[in-house]
């Protein structure tokens, strides 16, 4: 409500500063009144306009009145002004002629107005790499050759194919697919763009899996330069996908031939044992890269803002949101390159930096409804009265709509029905509202669409008619009758009576809800005194919010104490040093050191920790916790670490660079060993920071001194997005890069002076030896101890790895399943610095939509107990899925039977319970085991 | 096929119901014995429902739910499966055939998936007679 | 200065040469030289791909292309002098991959501009690789099909 | 010329990013305009995974 949505808008010019913006928007023209188009299709199925569909990859057609796909927000059509023939020469219209709900506007135009606002977010996404140009690969011209957006489309369930796969040029089946990688990245030569795209690696195995699961016997090659997953479960499943067959070939794939009448595609490659091979294929799919479009660097250019050289924008990883414009920031790929989760952590981010400096005003401009006092029904005999909707002919069309009618009349509890054109439009709706006063209705059936899409809409009348909301019930005769009836009009008439008699059926037992109501503290409990924590408890405490942070250590600061320059090179120390600064000087922030929580109690909005500090334990009342307790570094055995001072850990390298200890400052040589603990069977995951690293050294090493001779040994690169380019100026600056294979590891012999490390080249296919004065190992992040004891007290979930677990990988990053609970940084897996701020940033956020909870009712449709059925027999309590379930304190104990309680803030409404309950003593309000069952009987009741 | 079948289909908010949806909107004709009920998760139905079903005269009964691994409510769907496969056998003992019962997971996006669950429910009913 | 290809289109397009389309039926292919493609986009910013398709394509109605071309055509394998000096075991062996790409491409006669590609081609790989193709230099072609006086088919391309 | 601050927040884009951001700041009391070139918001990931379609936003 109060997001207003602006589709097909441009931002023409932003004034002004922070706090108070003035933006011009310029909005096109969708030839559709948007409040009126139901979006019944009726109008798409008459326009003769076939245009190819940009959605699907352009493999399917469209019209040119159109939805941009079926779950298209706003569900509303649009009409493509370049394809609409009345548009463009005056013809046609007939889109118009059956419109019943009249919302085809030719008199749309053009209009541009201001809005006045505090903040900016710049969030225009990408496009992929377009590869019509690069002949080389044949795209465009062999329909064999296709991209991996369209081969997205091919494998969806819901797209064009049904999920089948089939060769594009003549619907053959697929035995052989080749992906190629690094299309329109790391290709400067071909396309312009150094920087690495961050996913394709992981959306080539994901399709690379797909396809193995539609097409068994599938033979799948993927042809790459460096593998690169390094982000959560990502390795995991490049292993997967290794046993499950798929072929991995380190070779760049110069050009493609056809083979015969094109139907196949052939081309050479370079094998991983060094030999020339050629091979065939059926499909060769082109991994796209990311691309800024011309609107986001219009955008840039309109707001003042400067792209850097690869079209991005550059943003200090201390404040990864903020553009060097106050007030305008920037989030997802604007900023570089990088995956859906790591977007939507930054969407988080740039929201609670964006609304950090606007406190004061928070609330000023929201609107909120007032709606007329709710009329007491619950004594009242149950009065219905059914709507059926035509929804112009959709429904009409098909079914005898009068029948329907004339039929609900003579159902039981019934006492008024009527037809409307369209159900769902404005003056029905206030149309209703009157009927529901006039004739004292007190409940309400629309016969219509589905309640998905329009359940809220009439609980909005009911509530403007002074009912109680869930006194409503949909009968779907549209979706589920009208359109997938369509040649049985019989059949589909019958149907909607049934559907409209079990509607009432159920009605007739709902009962009024009251809104439910939580009572949330605003204090926050922050565990981890690192940048994440720090970061976290900052956001929280600049708005008001009491923080309770927590450390374990004696002091604040975290990993980031070992670290000196982040991969842009700003300096760390002084940051982290100001950070302490300002949390402890922060007069809503208590610091407890050498602390740890040891238990906890509660849930969403009143939870009770209680934290040891020495002997003594201590308790704290909190509405949410973020957990960011770290993670440790790997001490390795392997490589003579343990026998030799000149081999070291990275961070031990460090400190040794910095305070110029002798092993570094006067050594000649230096040997980088790459995934040092990571990626091994018993830690089966990429430590993510550990390249960049290891070549940021290497380049300050041969920056000190160009004659130093630097060697990294690695499996693979990955110096994802914008990072590639440390990749390149370390080549540029005489860095050798040896490739080695997991299963021909290199070695190190301890001289008395110095060390040789054993490798075998991975161009001679030669055993190489390195004299080095210093060995320097990338070793793996590992979970911190700390993560399982948590874990158990907060009753979160952990991962094979030994990290937390957040709720959903992709888009609830920083959330726990358990209401109330966030995470942030190293705790949830290996990440740099500027992913960590971003990530507590997003914490912070998230937290405080949660302790805003308080102005705002919950869904009402929650689990219930009746307590007279109820004998505590608790199997309920086994299977809520959120623990929602307890023993009821006031009933337990001595003689009185004992009962359970529901905790309405945890409870979904799932009604696990409900199904599980043999005495009917659990009901899940709106959807009773007495509802559910009147409406099997009333289905065979006709 | 003039004998007219009468399916009960339960299909979870989130999940099946959206598939449904997304069947009627894509116009794609499935037997019109179907009558689907609304329920919030496939682990809302108590096997009374499916029991007074099939008492009441159904001819088959399915119970859809999202994907495995992709329930809304964690993983109400396995419990469903747990609590409703033990049916299979009892309606056996009560001289029902279980292939009248089904179990169904799909995608909000997988109207085909629907579709055809209750075209092959229908053929399995036309097979049993 | 003024290329050939310039020259030529100039000539074709303004009427000074006239063609005639109906001399070369057979299926035509055209060789991209890495002279005139590549090295000249790189040294003067174009590369001559188009011009020396659509001459072809003036004379040669039967047209096809070899794949993958332009930029990121195969070498004939006479390039970088290998022509002129007497590696010819390594000369025959590079150009296996033409040879190949001729043979695919089902033309029966190969279009090119450059005298190495030409030489490489028609004095060695049809025979190391027995091609059934006569190559000729874009000129000839041109030369071959101009049109007799009085022998112009109506209704041609002006 | 406005002189105070303004509780309202532009968001350009209407893919993953602008929604989430989006909703993160209704949520906590601004008013938000989400502006989206396109007819419809949702982005490049309503176009990529088809089972994680664009209504998962809950407008």
């Amino acid at each position: 409500m109060n997001i207003e949505l602006l589709t097909l808008t441009d931002v023409e010019q932003v004034e002004g500063e922070i706090g108070r913006f003035r933006v011009k928007l310029r909005q096109r023209p969708r030839y559709v009144n948007m409040d009126r188009c139901m979006a019944c299709g009726e109008c798409a199925r008459v326009c003769p306009q076939e245009v190819a569909d940009a959605f699907n990859g352009g493999i399917t057609t469209r019209k040119a009145i159109y939805l941009r796909y079926p779950q298209a927000v706003p569900l509303k059509y649009q009409i493509d002004p370049q394809r609409c023939l009345k548009i463009q020469s005056g013809t046609c219209g007939a889109c118009e002629k059956v419109c019943q709900a009249q919302a085809i506007n030719w008199e749309d135009r053009e209009r541009s107005w201001t809005v006045d606002v505090g903040s900016i977010i710049l969030a225009p996404g990408f496009q992929p790499f377009d590869p019509r140009g690069i002949r080389t690969w044949g795209y465009g011209i062999f329909p064999n050759v296709i991209t991996s957006m369209e081969l997205e489309c091919y494998l969806s369930t819901a797209g064009p194919t049904q999920g089948r796969l089939i060769r594009p040029s003549d619907g053959g089946p697929v035995r052989k697919i080749a992906f190629v990688q690094c299309v329109g990245s790391r290709d400067e030569n071909n396309c312009g763009h150094g920087y690495c795209s961050a996913v394709c690696c992981m959306s080539a195995l994901k399709e690379a899996m797909l396809a193995k699961e539609v097409g068994g016997d599938v033979d799948v090659a993927v042809f790459f330069l460096d593998m690169r997953t390094p982000g959560k479960d990502f390795e995991r499943y490049y292993e997967k996908a290794r046993r499950r067959g798929i072929r991995f070939n380190r070779c760049r794939v110069h050009s493609l031939e056809p083979v015969g009448d094109c139907q196949r595609l052939y081309f050479r490659y370079i094998t991983n044992e060094g030999r020339p091979a050629r091979e065939t294929f059926d499909l060769v799919v082109l991994s796209l890269g990311m691309e800024t479009n011309a609107d986001a660097r219009g955008l840039a250019e309109r707001s003042g803002l400067q792209l850097n050289e690869d079209g991005f924008l550059d943003t200090s990883s201390f404040q990864p949101v903020a553009t060097e414009r106050p007030g305008i920031y920037a989030c997802g790929v604007y900023t570089g390159p990088k995956d859906i989760p790591g977007s939507v952590v930054e969407a988080s981010a740039a929201a609670m930096a964006a609304a950090g400096h606007l406190a004061e005003v928070r609330n000023s401009l929201v609107r909120s409804v007032e709606f007329p006092q709710e009329r007491d029904v619950a004594h009242e005999e149950a009065r219905v009265g059914v709507f059926v909707c035509c929804c112009g002919s959709n429904i009409a069309g098909v079914i005898d709509v009068e029948e329907v009618a004339e039929y609900a009349k003579h159902l039981p509890h019934v006492v008024h029905v009527e037809t409307s054109l369209f159900a769902c439009s404005q003056d029905t709706q206030e149309w209703i509202r009157r009927r529901i006063e006039q004739l004292g209705l007190n409940r309400l059936v629309v016969a219509a669409c589905s309640p998905r899409s329009h359940e809220p809409l009439f609980r909005e009348t009911l509530k403007n008619a002074g009912l109680n909301e869930y006194l409503f019930e949909m009968a779907n005769i549209r979706n589920q009758a009208s359109w997938v009836h369509a040649h049985a009009p019989r059949e589909a008439t019958d149907k909607a009576k049934d559907l409209v008699r079990m509607a009432v059926a159920k009605v007739v037992l709902a009962e009024p809800l009251p809104p439910v109501q939580a009572n949330v503290n605003p204090t926050v409990l922050v565990i981890g005194g690192g940048v994440a924590g720090m970061t976290a408890a900052l956001g929280m405490a600049d708005q008001g919010y009491p923080v309770h942070l927590v450390e374990k250590s004696s002091q604040l600061g975290g990993n980031a104490r070992h670290l000196y320059r982040t991969w842009k090179g700003e300096a760390i120390p002084e940051f982290v040093e100001s950070l302490v600064e300002r949390v402890k000087a922060h007069p809503y922030i208590s610091i407890y050191l050498r602390s740890q929580v040891v238990k906890a109690e509660g849930f969403l909005g009143n939870f009770r920790s209680t934290i040891r500090k020495g002997n003594s334990p201590l308790i704290l009342d909190h509405g949410v916790a973020i957990v960011a307790v770290g993670a440790t570094a790997y001490k390795p055995q392997e490589y003579g670490y343990a026998e030799s001072q000149r081999v070291l850990t990275a961070l031990e390298f460090d400190k040794l660079h910095a305070v110029g200890d002798e092993r570094v400052a006067k050594g000649r040589s230096f040997v980088f060993i790459q995934c040092v603990g990571s990626r091994e069977p018993e830690r089966p995951y990429c430590s993510r920071v550990c390249c960049t690293h290891s070549i940021q050294a290497a380049i300050e090493l041969k920056e000190e001194d160009p004659s130093r001779e630097i060697t990294i040994l690695y499996r693979d690169i990955r110096t994802y997005g914008l990072r590639e380019k440390l990749y390149k100026k370390a080549r540029e600056m005489g860095v050798v890069f040896i490739n080695y294979d997991m299963h021909d590891k290199p070695s190190v012999r301890l001289g008395p002076n110095e060390l040789y490390v054993q490798v075998t080249d991975h161009v001679l296919h030669m055993p190489l030896s390195i004299r080095a004065d210093v060995v320097i190992l990338a070793t793996a992040i590992v979970p911190h101890p700390d993560v399982k004891d948590l874990a158990q007290v907060y009753r979160i979930p952990i991962n094979e790895d030994g990290f937390f677990q957040e709720a959903h990988a992709k888009l609830r990053p920083v959330d726990f399943a358990g209401e109330g609970l966030f995470l942030a940084g190293l705790a949830h897996y290996p990440k740099p610095l500027d992913e960590t701020i971003a990530q507590a940033m997003a914490a912070v956020a998230q937290a405080t939509r949660v302790l805003s909870i308080r102005r705002k009712d919950v869904d009402a449709i929650k689990a219930y107990v009746v307590e007279d059925k109820c004998d505590g027999c608790g199997l309920c309590l086994d299977v809520c899925p959120f623990g929602a379930i307890d023993w009821d304190p006031k009933s337990g104990g001595g003689e009185g039977t004992k009962l359970v309680r529901i905790n309405a803030i945890l409870c979904k409404g799932c009604g696990s319970c409900q199904a599980t309950c043999p005495k009917d003593g659990v009901r899940v309000a709106g959807f009773t085991y007495h509802q559910l069952m009147e409406q099997v009987r009333s289905c065979f009741a006709a | 096929m003039k004998h007219r079948f009468r399916i009960i289909a339960f299909a979870c908010h989130w999940c099946a119901y959206a598939a449904a949806d997304l069947a009627g909107t894509a116009r794609m004709a499935y037997p019109a014995s179907v009558r689907i009920i609304r329920v919030l998760c496939s682990s809302m139905v108590h096997p009374h429902l499916v029991l007074e079903a099939f008492q009441r005269g159904a001819d088959g009964v399915l119970v859809m739910g999202c994907r495995e691994g992709e329930c809304h409510y964690l993983d109400g769907n396995l419990r469903a499966k747990d609590r409703l496969s033990a049916l299979e056998d009892m309606l056996e003992t009560m001289g029902i055939e279980s292939e009248r019962f089904r179990l169904v997971w799909c995608s909000s996006a997988e109207a085909e998936r629907f579709t055809q669950a209750c075209v092959e429910m229908e053929q399995t009913l036309a097979s049993l007679g | 200065m003024l290329s050939i290809f310039d020259l030529l289109m100039d000539y074709v397009q303004t009427g000074r040469l006239e063609l005639d389309p109906r001399l070369h039926p057979e299926t035509t292919t055209f060789h991209d030289s890495c002279h005139y493609g590549r090295k000249s986009l790189q040294a003067f910013g174009h590369g001559y791909f188009e011009e020396g398709r659509w001459l072809v394509r003036q004379c040669c109605p039967n047209y096809v292309e070899m794949y993958p071309n332009r930029e990121g055509n195969y070498c004939c394998g006479g390039g970088g002098g290998l022509w002129s000096v007497p590696f010819h075991e390594e000369r025959v062996f590079h150009g296996r991959f033409k040879a190949r790409q001729i043979r695919n491409c089902g033309a029966r006669r190969v279009v090119t501009a450059c005298h190495n590609c030409r030489d490489q081609m028609e004095k060695s790989l049809r025979k190391e690789y027995d091609l059934d193709v006569e190559v000729v230099y874009l000129w000839e072609l041109l030369a071959r099909s101009l049109a007799a006086p009085g022998r112009r088919s109506s209704g041609g391309s002006r | 010329m406005i002189q105070q601050k303004v509780g309202a927040v532009l968001v350009v884009g209407g893919g993953i990013a602008g929604i989430q951001a989006a909703l993160d700041l209704a949520d906590t009391g601004f008013f938000v305009y989400l502006v989206e070139r396109r007819g419809a918001i949702g982005g490049t990931m309503a176009q990529l995974d088809k089972t994680f379609p664009g209504n998962e936003c809950s407008m």
